[in-house]
Formats: C-alpha cells, structure tokens, sequence
C-alpha cells in the first residue's frame, strides 16, 4: 500500500515493476492512468472547447488522509496484494499522466474491481481541485455529477 | 481558529489562510459560514452559494451541524474535481 | 487498435506511451496485466500446489482472428480511442507477463469497463491453453467455470 | 480435411495435426468426432469424454451439428484457459 502526491512524472512500468518485484502470487495488476485532455466536455448541444493546460490545487495533509482511507477501504472490500495511488499537482499540460490507481491480487476481478472502485472514490472524496486554461483564460473544473453517480455504485447498502 | 481556502473560494476571498477569532455563538459550520459572509465583499460573494461549498474540520469532510471549537483547523473548499 | 502474440516479455510503460503518444484526446488508460502466479488454485478445502514453471500453446491464425474480433466488439460496444491485446506464448516462469490489455478512452468508465470486457472474453474465445509444471509433473490446467460466469455478464440480452 | 490437435488432445492422440479423408457419410462435426473415435487408442481416449472436446472449423468455434466438408481444417481442442 502506497500513495503519493507529487508535481513529477510518473512511470507505470517502472511503478508496476517495484510494486509486483519477487510477489509471485500475483495473478493480476489492474491499472487507470488519467491524463490532461485536450477538451473541455461540452454541454447538450455545445461544442467542446481546446484546453491549453491545467493547474492541480490540493490540500496537503487532507489528500494523504483521504487517499490512505480509501486505498485502506479498498483492501477491506478485496483481497489484494498491493495498491499504489499516485495524484500529480501543479501544471500540467494535455496529454500528461495527472492520476495513477494499481491494483494488484491473486485473482483478476479483485484487482479490476478494485481500480474501478479507488478510482470512483478519489474523485469524489480526494480534495484536489483542478483549474483549466482555455483561450478564454483560467476557469476552476465544475464538480460532475456523472462521477457521484459512479462513485454511488460503490456504496454499500 | 485557523481557516484555509482552496480553489475558487481562495481566489474570491483573496487568501488561502487565515486565524480568526469568532464570537462565543459559532458553534457550528453552519454557524461559521453565516458569520464569515459579514467578513466582507470577498467572503460575501464566495460564500453566496454555500450549496457550492464543502467544509473539512480538522481534515474530515463535516455536515453543517458538525461543532467548530477554537483551535479546529477548518477548511473550504468547492466540490473535488481531482483524478 | 492493436494485437500481438509473441514470446517476448513486454513492457506497459512503453506500449502505453506508444499508444496515447500525441492523442490528447485520451482521458483515460485502464490496462490490465495477467502473471504467472507460483500456485494452483485449490479446490475447496485442499492445499495450494506450488507451480516451478508454465507453457502456453495456442492456435497461430485464430488466435489472432478472436482476439481481433473480441477488439472490435469492445470497439463496437464502448467509444474507445485505442486499444492493445498483446499475449505471450512458449515458457514462462512464476511472476512473469502472460498477457497485457490496454483500452484509452475519452471516460474512464468506457476504458475500465472495455478492459474488463476484454480480458473476460478473452479467457474465454481465445484459442490459448496453459500447462503448469509442479513437483509432481506437468499437468493441462482445467478451465474455469468461474470465467464463464464473468464472460457472461457481457452477453447482450 | 486438415485436423489440428492442441493442449491434451495434441499429447493424448499423438501428433499436432494431420490429413484426414473421412467416409462421405462424415457431414458433421458430430459425425467426424465419432469416426475419429475408431482410428486408435490414442483417438479413443482421448475423445472419452467428448464434453470436454471443443471444435472449431476453419477457425471458427462450431456446434457439434456444424457440417464438415473435404477442404475444411477442423481443430479439436480442450476449453481455453489463456489470459
């Protein structure tokens, strides 16, 4: 289990690597990477518009607490070999690596399931705030309702 | 009490933190909010849609009925949009 | 969109740059790795049986034609920007790469949800099987009826 | 008609594939899994247990009522278990 905020890169192979090194039963390394689109979602009806870059605030102290809870929940939910949250900050530009979520079990659908889920509940629950710069100027990112819907799945009843 | 602010409700507010020392009747979120928007035309204006905001005391996300006491560390904040 | 069976190990970092390299258009990059895991599963209530090594035979030709097919229907079912099936043959050892499936889309939920659709149906349509050498020998390994039931879930009604 | 074998099938028969002419009376995957069936010990064990058998003609997986003709490659395997 590991999390980590950072304004770096990271490197999936090199991470994934470090993370499975010598665990040989591993069965499966389920992965998300989120990266800077190019574009804004447009509304119903409206077209896109290009995104130049973006900025990632987060709330230091806060982040960490949140993303060792979830990461913590994730393990209680599944049977997993290892789980690593990496959550980058500052300014990124489209096409850069923002968020990576692994998961790691003996069986695939642990693992699958459990990226799914850490991913939904970072979004939702992880205090960081992006801001996007278009050629219009800087505008902080509305919160998307699709991503309660998605994190509401994982909700137990 | 120390406040901090983030994204939108730190720019409009124009800081990112501050200690302050509300009267003796805050003591709730709820509480805190209606007296920071008498703070001025900042605070007035990042805290006119307080459906918009969130508040962590203490670094746990708390309802509007959650109490506030003097040495809280609270924080806020609109929606999360990371990941 | 892309596959490949070979014998080469390969590397998730660089097939995953490779693939999203320039295409700011990609929001999300669910991938999943399958590794040789140093045990059998047990049935119920019997001990694990360590596994030394393992050999992968399949059927050159419609190999390649079903992990095409399975592509395009994830193609068909999720708007997708690229996608990778890559999976290996001949002799492999415990903790090493079996198979890699990378899905990029503009939603996380359409990559995560295609990746987990393609290595379900992937266990199940493509013409692989595994042999697992243990102490006591060799032996074909029994496919699993709990495959079937996560393939299932994808049969449109 | 071309016959392929893979996994236990391949290692139980003997060979990894072969060419095969079949009487006219052998329309079916059916009808071909059964005259293998009388070509020799090796066929007769392994096609025992024919619920374990899988068929796929020219490359593609075929009920057991699938006709089979002369220029077809026939593959007989045992469930998949790649990924």
């Amino acid at each position: 289990m590991a999390i980590r905020v950072q304004e770096e890169d990271f490197d999936i192979g090199a991470e994934i690597k470090a993370l499975t090194l010598g665990r040989t039963e591993i069965g499966g390394v389920a992965s998300f990477i989120g990266l800077v689109r190019d574009f804004v979602d447009p509304g119903a009806g409206q077209e896109s518009t290009a995104i130049r870059g973006m900025t990632l605030e987060h709330y230091p102290g806060m982040t960490e607490k949140m993303l060792s809870r979830i990461e913590d929940e994730a393990n209680r939910r599944w049977p997993l070999d290892a789980t690593l949250i990496i959550h980058r900050v500052g300014a990124l530009a489209p096409g850069d690596n923002i968020v990576l979520v692994v998961c790691a079990a003996a069986h695939r659908e642990d693992a699958l399931q459990a990226c799914s889920f850490l991913i939904d509940w970072l979004k939702t629950q992880a205090p960081f705030w992006k801001s996007e710069r278009t050629a219009t100027g800087e505008k902080w990112v509305k919160a998307k309702q699709s991503d309660d819907v998605l994190a509401a799945r994982w909700e137990k009843t | 009490m120390k406040l901090l602010y983030f994204a939108w409700l730190r720019t409009r507010i124009g800081r990112a933190e501050e200690e302050v020392d509300p009267p003796a009747d805050v003591a709730t979120v709820e509480d805190l909010l209606r007296w920071l928007q008498g703070r001025g035309a900042g605070y007035a204006e990042a805290l006119a849609r307080p459906d918009l905001v969130r508040v962590a005391v203490n670094q746990e996300f708390a309802a509007r009925d959650a109490p506030v006491a003097s040495n809280d560390e609270v924080a806020l904040f609109p929606p999360v949009t990371g990941g």
